[in-house]
């Protein structure tokens, strides 16, 4: 089982990796988001994984360590208002540069480096 | 503490100059003058200690730790260099009143001058060698802004950032070089560095610190190759020529080694060093001042040319040397004082400084032309004045060099040869100038003398200077005794002032350049033409070129690694990280810790293939967008069971609610967008990124891999028996987050409403034109609000407001929470704005988002604060138990309202949020007065 | 646990599992999204409806009370299907998705 | 906005009050009173989505037809399933359907029946919402589809909605 | 327990729900308010500061629950040292925004107070995870932040800073997973005793996930090869909050000192000193490049935002190296050249305002109206900056090259810094003698005349340099107390003892 | 009995769901694919459910009433962006 978890998180990651280097927003937003969720099993898995053993009292006789579970927690709403704000922010560099690229309209910018020679 | 006033005096009073700009020049020049006379009769009183070869110290604490003190100590050398500062620096207040023209900005002038003045008096005055090294590095800073007074002036501020960069840079070098002796000594007190002359000459840092040192000092005084920048600083007002120049600037080098002299001289590295940088300057000053057509330039090669010769002297290492050298240092002080000043009221009266145009001079200002004519053949080394004793002095100390074989040669035919171009261009000087026909073509004409009182510190000058020449036992005697005493530390040869000594070697050599440089110049046009061959370098512009082009280079290489290339940028963080994890992460490899794997269930194990699978093609798909999407949906729907097939409730609703509202963000936002990636990233690009891809891939899978399989024990016991007697509740997971790790869930909302609030913010102006159909081609459809749809949705709303009333109310005991519950509000209200549109929905909400994020946040930290009241920390919980009527015993937990205030921030921050980009849409006619949002 | 208690949870289990296999095999074999979109609104949907009350039955059976969740998972899937299925309807409509050969009637414009 | 001590909607607040008891296990004093507040609270922040009240005028036949889709949805299913495991190919039809409901919600119910039960979807309502369209997925002709909707699902609707 | 240790969290806080609530309130008294957080922070802060300069650790337990267990903040006399920092350059770059940059939309103050508040939890918190949401707090605020002011410049070099530090926050929490999945423990005084006792491959995770970390600092205090990011970001951004930016870098010079040498200081086992030997060479190179792009910059702005990469490399030279003498005479630096180049960045923003079209670029164009006032400010910024007497960057520098011991590493050291020096030196009198003095004839049409507000919020900036240096005698006694207090971790690790609340009674 | 049942069921429905990820590859168009999704929603629904009667907790249920909940925002929103391009408007 853990072969198969670390797996997962492999393929997120290496997922989520490769859309990160892409050079329009939406890939990378794509990817980061990705990426977030291989981090968020990851740092969940770092509390050991367990079945049937939810931290609510009195539901099993053992439980699974429930700090990384909180960890995790905070990270996903975290890393959910970062991927908001990302988002608006790619679409406000689609409004001011016409272009979804990464690093702006590149054609734009070659045009004036030419008129300035 | 007459000591720092002195040095003080001049900055207090620089501060307060610019104020009496408004009376006019004299009143000015006459504050100016304050700090030079008070400084003057301060120092007075200590000539008796001086004398006697004491010393005065003034000091106090000041850094410690850095062993910076405020000490100040002055001898004789200290003594001799103050007085030249104060005399010539009060000579030159008076001069320049004259000479400025009334529009200028003589504050700014004066307030200058006086730092200046007060910087150079400081490093001659310091008895800390720190202190001192502040002090000249503020001479390099003032002196930066008088040499560019002119601003306006290209060659001004050229000559004077090169200036800057020259002696700014030396001063870098002699700062290192001062923290090796520093560090040698243990001390950087004067005191203490020059009684350890042995220690630093046999320490293994000495060649280093030697080198810095005298970098510093040969920057400063204009040594070859560092002589370039002195003559562009010519592009300053004369009288702040005549200061820099003379007295003060270049000789501050020159005082740095008459200074170091006990602690560093008398090695080899230091002949060598000194003498042969001396020479050379020597050499190479004079023969271009040969040859300058300007003025001033011939006065400042000739600067550069005695600058060679004194330091020439202090190299040879001998005592005698040492003692001409100082002597030198008031001779050409006194006499290049007056020629620049004289230069000055020439280049004033007559507007030009070419000396192809002024001719002839004399029969206009006859007097300037003597005293201009007295100083110059100081400058030759005429005898009777005091040019020629130290020269005399300088000569027959060439002789004595022991220098192997036909080396010993080689300094007196240099002395000789130097004296000759000497000759030749003060011959010049005083022959083109004054004599050999009729100006030219002046922008002034006809010239006349100045005004009486610009003339009187030149002739104060040459009064010396003949002083000097003709009485020097009486008249500068005692004072170069006790400033050799100084450089030497105590120990002073026997030597003696006169105006002979007889016929002997050295005054052959006089003879030989007076005859030499007088047929040198009658011959000046032969040697015109030859120098003519070569090309005229001019430094500035080379200068300029080299940093020039050392920006460019800079610009380019800065545009080649910065090349606002995200994908670069991304490349090099996840590189950095994987290399860095790599180290450890090799040793590891493959490992499965003492826990061993436990057995896989296949229904897991397919779901966890679905997984795996939908993430990558998501990553290999990810050019049309649409279908990407998708996938990631399913990735992000399989991570929600993981959570759940792994014992975490909570993050399975978690993560589904998030999920979704990611999903409707990215649809938004998708809108805008092309559906279609373009492929263009080069195959190598895609491929490195794949092997990145796969390294952090590869890196995350054996981390884990690892991690899983080890045992190890955490603080999470607390948390599981603290939970309930603690915390008030079952869901353990629930009561970290808002009581254990509270804090934390804090600044988690706190994180949610500013991203919401900065999306507001950042969408406020924002204008975007949705594109007319979708990807294919299709137009959108009219059909805004389906019928269905919005039926079914308004009866979900109650319903939904009550599943997530339940979430919340349980969450402290059972899966849930304000988080999930807040989650479970915004998708409800967000599937309203789906189905009936902004205007609709806006209007029956009638709040404004940003009020509830706020009241959330209110909520959470009053909450959180009401422990304040029992002395208890910030986020303290209290719950109890009350028995009811009819409702019977409940639980109240204090907990509970700062999960209100979770539940509040998170519908908040969600609505607003997704709104904000909502409102982008044409379609959305929300344009009510009162703005909702 | 009864002995019918368990038949019934046992029965209800493979009629859900199967139920939600033949949706997702309608779902994977039928030939044009409009045949398709039947296999999940109505096998799929009574799938999961007939693991929830197995999973009421299971979890009364045991003592844990009576789970109106899973009843209220049941309504809210027998609401939002047809809605789901309406708008996707719509959706493929205005995207023009083939429809099978022998289909007969049109779609509408959207 | 909460001003009134009334229940906008006593058939929501009833139903809302119900569930309550239902979700919080077993009814006790506090689930009571709690669910009364909901019932109260909820109806009053959402009414202003339903601009038009839901004319359930003869409620009480609600349940008989829930329970009557509900067989229908049983059949329907194992209809279908027949027809996904036969290698038969299915002949689907599109059907235009011509309503006489007037109420939207009304429409949105019968819409909503109809893709639930026997081997129909609808799969689109009119502008004018006066026409259905339906996909059946395996029909002899398309009056046999209208005239099952209506006499079965569309009638007794009707009635109710009058 | 000690309530004033929460003050630098919850005043920003509540000022900002505050403000909040204000959007539509008049501007006057929004930003009456706002100043009034600010003031109040820099007044708590002084008091903290006074506090915590008796040498002991205050710990603040949040909840009341003992640590590890619960969040605690510490205070100690770094974490004061920078709150007093942060605070005092936050009320400058505060008053300089009341000139008009606050304008625009009407998050400005929020964002900014929230922004305080992230930088402070970050400043006190002694708990590895919360630092994770420090950062958060204080980034998603930087990000708004930085897009704040219109226009079409910042949204590139915005959405760069944007996705390269998320990128950083899953670093991060890679690294809190691996760290925690072996000690079991996330408070910086618990780890402190548990790291060390990790052994064998659990080392080797600990490990990777540390060097991890520092990549994540690196990232934020803008270390080669990570901090290209930085000049387009802070050059593009409004002035105040390039300003309050310069702070930025120095949170992740602040985690690397406050984890790195409590962590995974001397006595950490296996794991001891992790990644200093990186950092050394890395931090060197990191100074030269900036060096090379200050040299390049073609604005003032850019050579400012090129200065704190400067800055940054001098900075983590003396830290990597890790003697008491060098992290006080860091500590010294830090504090001078965070307020110079915050003045610097307000100063560029005058220039630009009152050169029309030509903006802050180095080129010719008319003079400006405020021409004597305004090159005052950028003459001693700029000396300051390049580390020349009389102003504190100079003493800085000493202190930094006084530090090290002899040996390869200082030579290095030296020749780095002091050729740097020199080279910054150049760029600073090129660029300054261009801007202010190559005018050509003519006039600026859209020149505004000089506010008084930015005037004075400029000119405080510029003159704390001489403050520094006025009282550079307790500064550097402070910070030689710092550093031994760093380098002393046992007495760190006792806050794990502290008392709680009842708990005696 | 129930055990062997349960596996049974899970089979069953872990195969749809392998299944519905087929559709959800081959497409061939964006509505074939939402409705995948949709339907992949369902079953884990099922599974979930599936799961808590396994472990014999409840624990889990609120987790299936929640992607009932959501799994239904999501389609109808997808949707929507599929015919209309903004989905709130």
């Amino acid at each position: 089982m853990e072969l198969v978890f670390a797996l997962v998180i492999g393929a997120l990651t290496a997922s989520g990796v490769y859309l990160l280097l892409r050079a329009r927003t939406f890939p990378v937003v794509v990817g980061l988001t990705l990426l977030s969720y291989g981090v968020n099993l990851f740092l969940f898995a770092s509390g050991r994984l367990a079945t049937g053993q939810q931290p609510i009292l009195g539901s099993s006789a053992s439980y699974a360590d429930p700090l990384p579970q909180a960890l995790v927690l905070t990270a996903i709403v975290i890393g959910f208002a970062m991927t908001a704000f990302v988002v608006v922010l790619s679409l406000r560099n689609l409004a001011d540069n016409q272009d979804d690229h990464v690093d702006g309209n590149r054609k734009q910018d070659e045009d004036s480096e030419e008129a300035k020679q | 503490m007459s000591l720092p006033l002195v040095v003080f005096l001049p900055f207090l009073v620089a501060i307060a100059a610019p104020l009496f700009a408004q009376g006019g020049r004299t009143a000015i020049a006459i504050v100016s003058s304050i700090p030079a006379i008070i400084g003057l009769a301060a120092l007075f009183p200590h000539w008796e200690t001086l004398a006697g070869g004491g010393v005065v110290h003034n000091s106090w604490e000041w850094l410690p730790a850095l062993g910076i003190s405020f000490s100040f100590r002055l001898d004789g050398l200290a003594l001799l260099f103050a007085l030249l500062i104060l005399i010539i620096g009060l000579l030159i207040i008076l001069y320049a009143r004259y000479y400025l023209k009334k529009g200028e900005n003589i504050g700014k002038f004066y307030a200058l001058l006086l730092c200046f003045k007060g910087s150079m008096l400081g490093i001659v005055l310091s008895g800390n060698l720190l202190l001192m090294m502040i002090f000249w590095e503020l001479t390099s800073l003032t002196s930066f802004l008088l040499i560019s007074f002119w601003t306006h002036k290209q060659d001004a501020r050229r000559g004077a950032r090169m200036a800057l960069a020259v002696t700014g840079g030396g001063g870098l070098a002699l700062l290192a070089g001062i923290l090796i002796i520093g560090n040698i000594v243990g001390s950087f007190e004067l005191d203490a560095v020059l009684a350890a002359g042995d220690l630093i000459k046999n320490h293994a840092m000495y060649p280093v610190a030697l080198t810095l040192i005298l970098l510093g000092a040969f920057t400063k005084s204009a040594q070859f190759p560092f002589h370039f920048w002195l003559p562009h600083a010519m592009q300053a007002p004369t009288p702040v020529s005549a200061y820099l120049h003379s007295a003060t600037m270049v000789k501050a080098g020159v005082f740095l080694m008459a200074r170091l002299y006990p602690a560093l001289a008398g090695t080899e590295q230091w002949f060598y060093m000194v003498s042969f940088t001396g020479m050379a300057t020597l050499l190479v000053g004079a023969y271009v001042a040969m040859f300058k057509h300007d003025l001033k330039g011939l006065l400042a090669h000739s600067t550069v040319s005695h600058l060679g010769l004194i330091t020439l002297l202090f190299g040879m290492g001998t005592e005698l040397a040492a003692v001409a050298a100082v002597f030198h240092v008031i001779n050409h002080a006194t006499f290049k004082a007056s020629l620049f000043m004289a230069a000055g009221i020439i280049d004033h009266e007559t507007g030009t400084r070419d000396m192809r145009r002024i001719n002839g001079l004399w029969r206009y200002m006859p007097h300037t032309a003597t005293l201009a004519m007295v100083a110059a053949s100081s400058m030759a080394g005429v005898p009777l004045l005091n040019g020629f004793l130290s020269k005399e002095m300088f000569f027959a100390e060439s002789l004595q060099l022991n220098l192997p074989g036909i080396w010993a040669w080689i300094p007196p035919i240099v002395a000789t040869l130097a004296g000759i171009f000497a000759v030749a261009y003060s011959a010049r000087f005083v022959h083109d100038v004054f004599f050999n026909g009729k100006p030219v073509n002046l922008p002034i004409y006809p010239p006349h003398e100045p005004p009486r009182y610009m003339k009187i510190p030149v002739e104060i000058l040459v009064f010396a200077c003949v002083m000097v020449g003709v009485f020097p036992a009486y008249s500068v005697g005692p004072l170069l005794y006790s400033a050799s005493a100084a450089t030497l530390g105590g120990e002073v040869p026997d030597y003696h002032l006169a105006v002979m000594h007889g016929f002997n070697l050295p005054l052959m050599m006089s003879f030989a350049a007076f005859i030499g440089g007088l047929i040198m110049y009658s011959q000046r046009q032969k040697f015109f033409d030859f120098h003519a061959r070569f090309k005229e370098v001019d430094e500035k512009a080379v200068f300029e070129a080299v940093v020039s082009r050392f920006v460019e280079l800079a610009n380019r290489f800065t545009a080649r690694i910065e090349n606002g290339s995200l994908q670069r940028y991304a490349v090099l963080l996840v590189g950095s990280a994987i290399v860095v994890a790599m180290v450890p992460l090799a040793t590891m490899g493959i490992f499965v810790g003492e826990n061993g794997l436990s057995p896989v269930d296949w229904p897991t194990a397919i779901a966890a293939a679905i997984l795996i699978f939908c993430a990558l093609a998501s990553a290999f798909l990810h050019r049309g967008r649409f279908t990407s999407l998708m996938f990631l949906s399913v990735v992000g729907l399989l991570v929600a069971l993981a959570f759940a097939r792994f014992s975490a409730p909570d993050l399975a609703m978690t993560q589904l609610s998030v999920e979704v509202v990611t999903m409707v963000l990215l649809m938004l936002a998708l809108f805008y967008m092309p559906s279609w990636t373009p492929l263009e990233t080069s195959g190598t690009h895609r491929a490195r990124d794949i092997v990145l891809a796969l390294l952090a891939g590869g890196g995350m899978t054996l981390v884990t891999l690892a991690m899983l399989t080890q045992p190890f024990t955490s603080i999470s016991e607390f948390f599981l028996e603290n939970s309930k007697t603690g915390g008030g509740g079952t869901n353990v997971v629930n009561v970290i987050l808002v009581d254990f790790r509270g804090f934390d869930t804090l600044g988690e909302i706190t994180v949610l409403a500013i991203a919401a609030l900065g999306i507001y913010a950042m969408l406020k102006d924002t204008a975007l034109t949705p594109p007319p159909g979708d990807g294919e081609g299709h137009a959108w459809t009219r059909d805004a609000y389906p019928l269905m749809l919005k039926q079914i949705a308004r009866p979900m709303l109650p319903l939904a407001l009550m599943i997530s009333a339940y979430i919340f109310l349980r969450g402290h005991n059972l899966p849930g929470g304000g988080f999930i519950a807040g989650l479970i509000t915004s998708v409800a209200l967000i599937l309203q704005y789906i189905a009936s549109g902004m205007v609709w929905t806006q209007d029956r909400i009638g709040i404004k988002y940003h009020n509830v994020i706020g009241l959330g946040l209110i909520f959470a930290t009053i909450a959180g604060a009401g422990s304040f009241v029992y002395g208890y920390p910030f986020l303290t919980t209290t719950f109890d138990y009350i028995t009811w009527p009819v409702v019977g015993k409940f639980e109240v937990a204090s907990a509970l309202v700062f999960d209100l205030g979770v539940y509040l921030a998170v519908i908040g921050a969600t609505l607003l949020a997704l709104v904000s980009i909502g409102r982008l849409s044409p379609h959305s006619a929300i344009r009510s007065p009162r703005e909702n949002v | 646990m009864s002995p019918l208690a368990e038949y019934t949870i046992s029965a209800l289990l493979i009629i859900g599992g199967a139920f939600t296999l033949i949706g997702a095999i309608g779902l994977a074999r039928l030939p044009d999204f409009f045949t398709r979109l039947h296999g999940p609104t109505k096998a799929t949907t009574l799938g999961v409806g007939a693991v929830m009350l197995s999973s009421v039955v299971y979890f009364s059976s045991t003592g844990q009370g009576i789970g109106i969740s899973e009843i209220l998972i049941t309504v809210f899937l027998f609401l939002t299907a047809p809605v789901s299925a309406n708008m996707l309807a719509k959706a493929a409509m205005h995207i023009g998705v083939k429809t099978m050969d022998n289909t007969r009637g049109k779609p509408w414009d959207q | 906005m909460l001003d009134r001590l009334s229940f906008p909607q006593p058939w929501l607040s009833l139903i809302l009050f119900l569930t309550w008891q239902f979700l919080s296990d077993g009814i006790s004093g506090g689930s009571l009173v709690l669910g009364l507040v909901l019932a109260w609270g909820i109806p009053q922040l959402t009414q202003g989505f339903w601009p038009e009240r839901p004319a359930f005028m003869k409620s009480w036949r609600m349940p008989a037809y829930l329970l009557v889709v509900l067989w229908d949805i049983v059949i329907a299913s194992f209809s279908v399933a027949k027809l996904i495991l036969s290698p038969r190919k299915p002949e689907p039809v599109f059907v235009c359907y011509p309503l006489q409901l007037e109420h939207p919600l009304a429409i949105s119910i019968l819409a909503s029946t109809i893709s639930l039960t026997p081997g129909t979807v609808s799969a689109d309502i009119s502008d004018d919402e006066k026409m259905l369209l339906i996909h059946a997925l395996d029909a002899r002709s398309d009056d046999e589809v209208i005239d099952a909707i209506h006499t079965r699902y569309e009638k007794p609707l009707m009635e109710m909605f009058k | 327990m000690n309530h004033w240790l929460t003050a630098p969290v919850l005043i920003p806080l509540l000022g900002g729900i505050l403000q909040t609530f204000m959007g539509y309130a008049p501007i006057a008294l929004r930003r009456t308010l706002a100043l009034a957080t600010t003031v109040l922070l820099v007044a708590t802060s002084m008091v903290l500061l006074t506090m915590a300069d008796d040498g002991s650790y205050r710990a603040y337990a949040f909840g009341n629950w003992q640590p590890p267990f619960g969040i605690v903040l510490v205070l100690d006399r770094l974490a004061a040292f920078m709150l007093v920092m942060t605070s005092v350059l936050a009320l400058l770059a505060h008053i300089f925004s009341l000139g008009g940059a606050d304008e625009g939309n009407r998050q400005f103050h929020t964002l900014f107070l929230f922004q305080l508040m992230g930088l402070n939890i970050a400043f006190l918190t002694g708990d590895l995870f919360n630092l994770f949401v420090a950062f958060e707090v204080l980034l998603i605020a930087s990000y708004g932040l930085l897009m704040h002011g219109g226009g079409t410049v910042r949204t590139v070099p915005g959405l760069h800073y944007v996705v390269l530090n998320l990128v950083g926050s899953s670093l991060f929490l890679i690294s809190v997973g691996m760290i925690y999945s072996v000690t079991g423990t996330l408070n910086m005084a618990d780890l402190a005793v548990k790291v060390p006792q990790v052994t064998g491959e659990n080392a080797l995770l600990v490990k990777a996930g540390g060097m991890m970390l520092l990549v994540v600092f690196a990232l934020k205090a803008a270390v080669l090869p990570l901090c290209f990011w930085l000049p387009k970001a802070y050059a593009s951004a409004t002035a105040p909050v390039a300003a309050l930016f310069a702070i930025m870098t120095k949170v992740g010079i602040y985690a690397i000192i406050r984890v790195y040498f409590l962590v995974f200081g001397d006595d950490a086992g296996e794991l001891a000193n992790l990644g200093m030997d990186w950092l050394f060479p890395l931090a060197l190179i990191t100074l030269a490049m900036g060096v090379m792009g200050a040299l390049g910059a073609d604005n003032l702005k850019s050579l400012t935002a090129w200065q704190v990469i400067i800055s940054v490399g001098t900075l983590l030279a003396p830290i990597a190296l890790g003697s008491a003498e060098s992290l006080s005479a860091a500590l010294f630096y830090m504090l001078s050249t965070t307020w110079i180049v915050a003045g610097l960045f307000l100063v560029a923003d005058l220039v630009a305002s009152q050169r029309g079209s030509a903006g802050d670029r180095i080129i010719t164009a008319p003079m400006m109206r405020h021409r004597t006032f305004l090159s005052v400010l950028f003459m001693i910024g700029a000396v300051a900056a390049a580390g020349l007497p009389p102003f504190s960057g100079f003493f800085g520098k000493l202190l930094i090259l006084m530090s090290v011991e002899p040996g390869p590493q200082m030579a290095w050291l030296w020749g780095t810094i002091l050729v740097g020096g020199f080279l910054t030196l150049v760029a600073y009198s090129r660029a300054g003698s261009i801007v202010f003095w190559r005018t050509v004839d003519g006039h600026v049409e859209t020149a505004r005349p000089l506010k008084g507000t930015t005037a004075v919020a400029a000119g405080a900036m510029i003159a704390l340099t001489v403050v520094i240096v006025a009282m550079a005698g307790p500064i550097n006694r402070y910070t030689e107390d710092t550093a031994a207090q760093i380098l002393d971790t046992s007495a760190y690790i006792d806050i794990l003892q502290t008392p709680m609340v009842g708990e005696d009674d | 009995m129930i055990t062997i049942a349960l596996y049974a069921s899970i089979a069953m429905v872990t195969l749809a769901a392998l299944l519905n990820v087929y559709r959800l590859i081959q497409g061939p168009d964006a509505p074939d694919r939402v409705l995948a999704l949709d339907t992949l929603y369902i079953n884990a629904i099922a599974l979930i459910i599936l799961l808590g009667i396994t472990l014999g907790t409840r624990m889990y249920l609120e987790s299936a009433l929640l992607i009932a909940v959501m799994g239904f925002v999501s389609t109808v929103a997808t949707a929507k962006y599929l015919k209309r391009g903004s989905v709130i408007e």
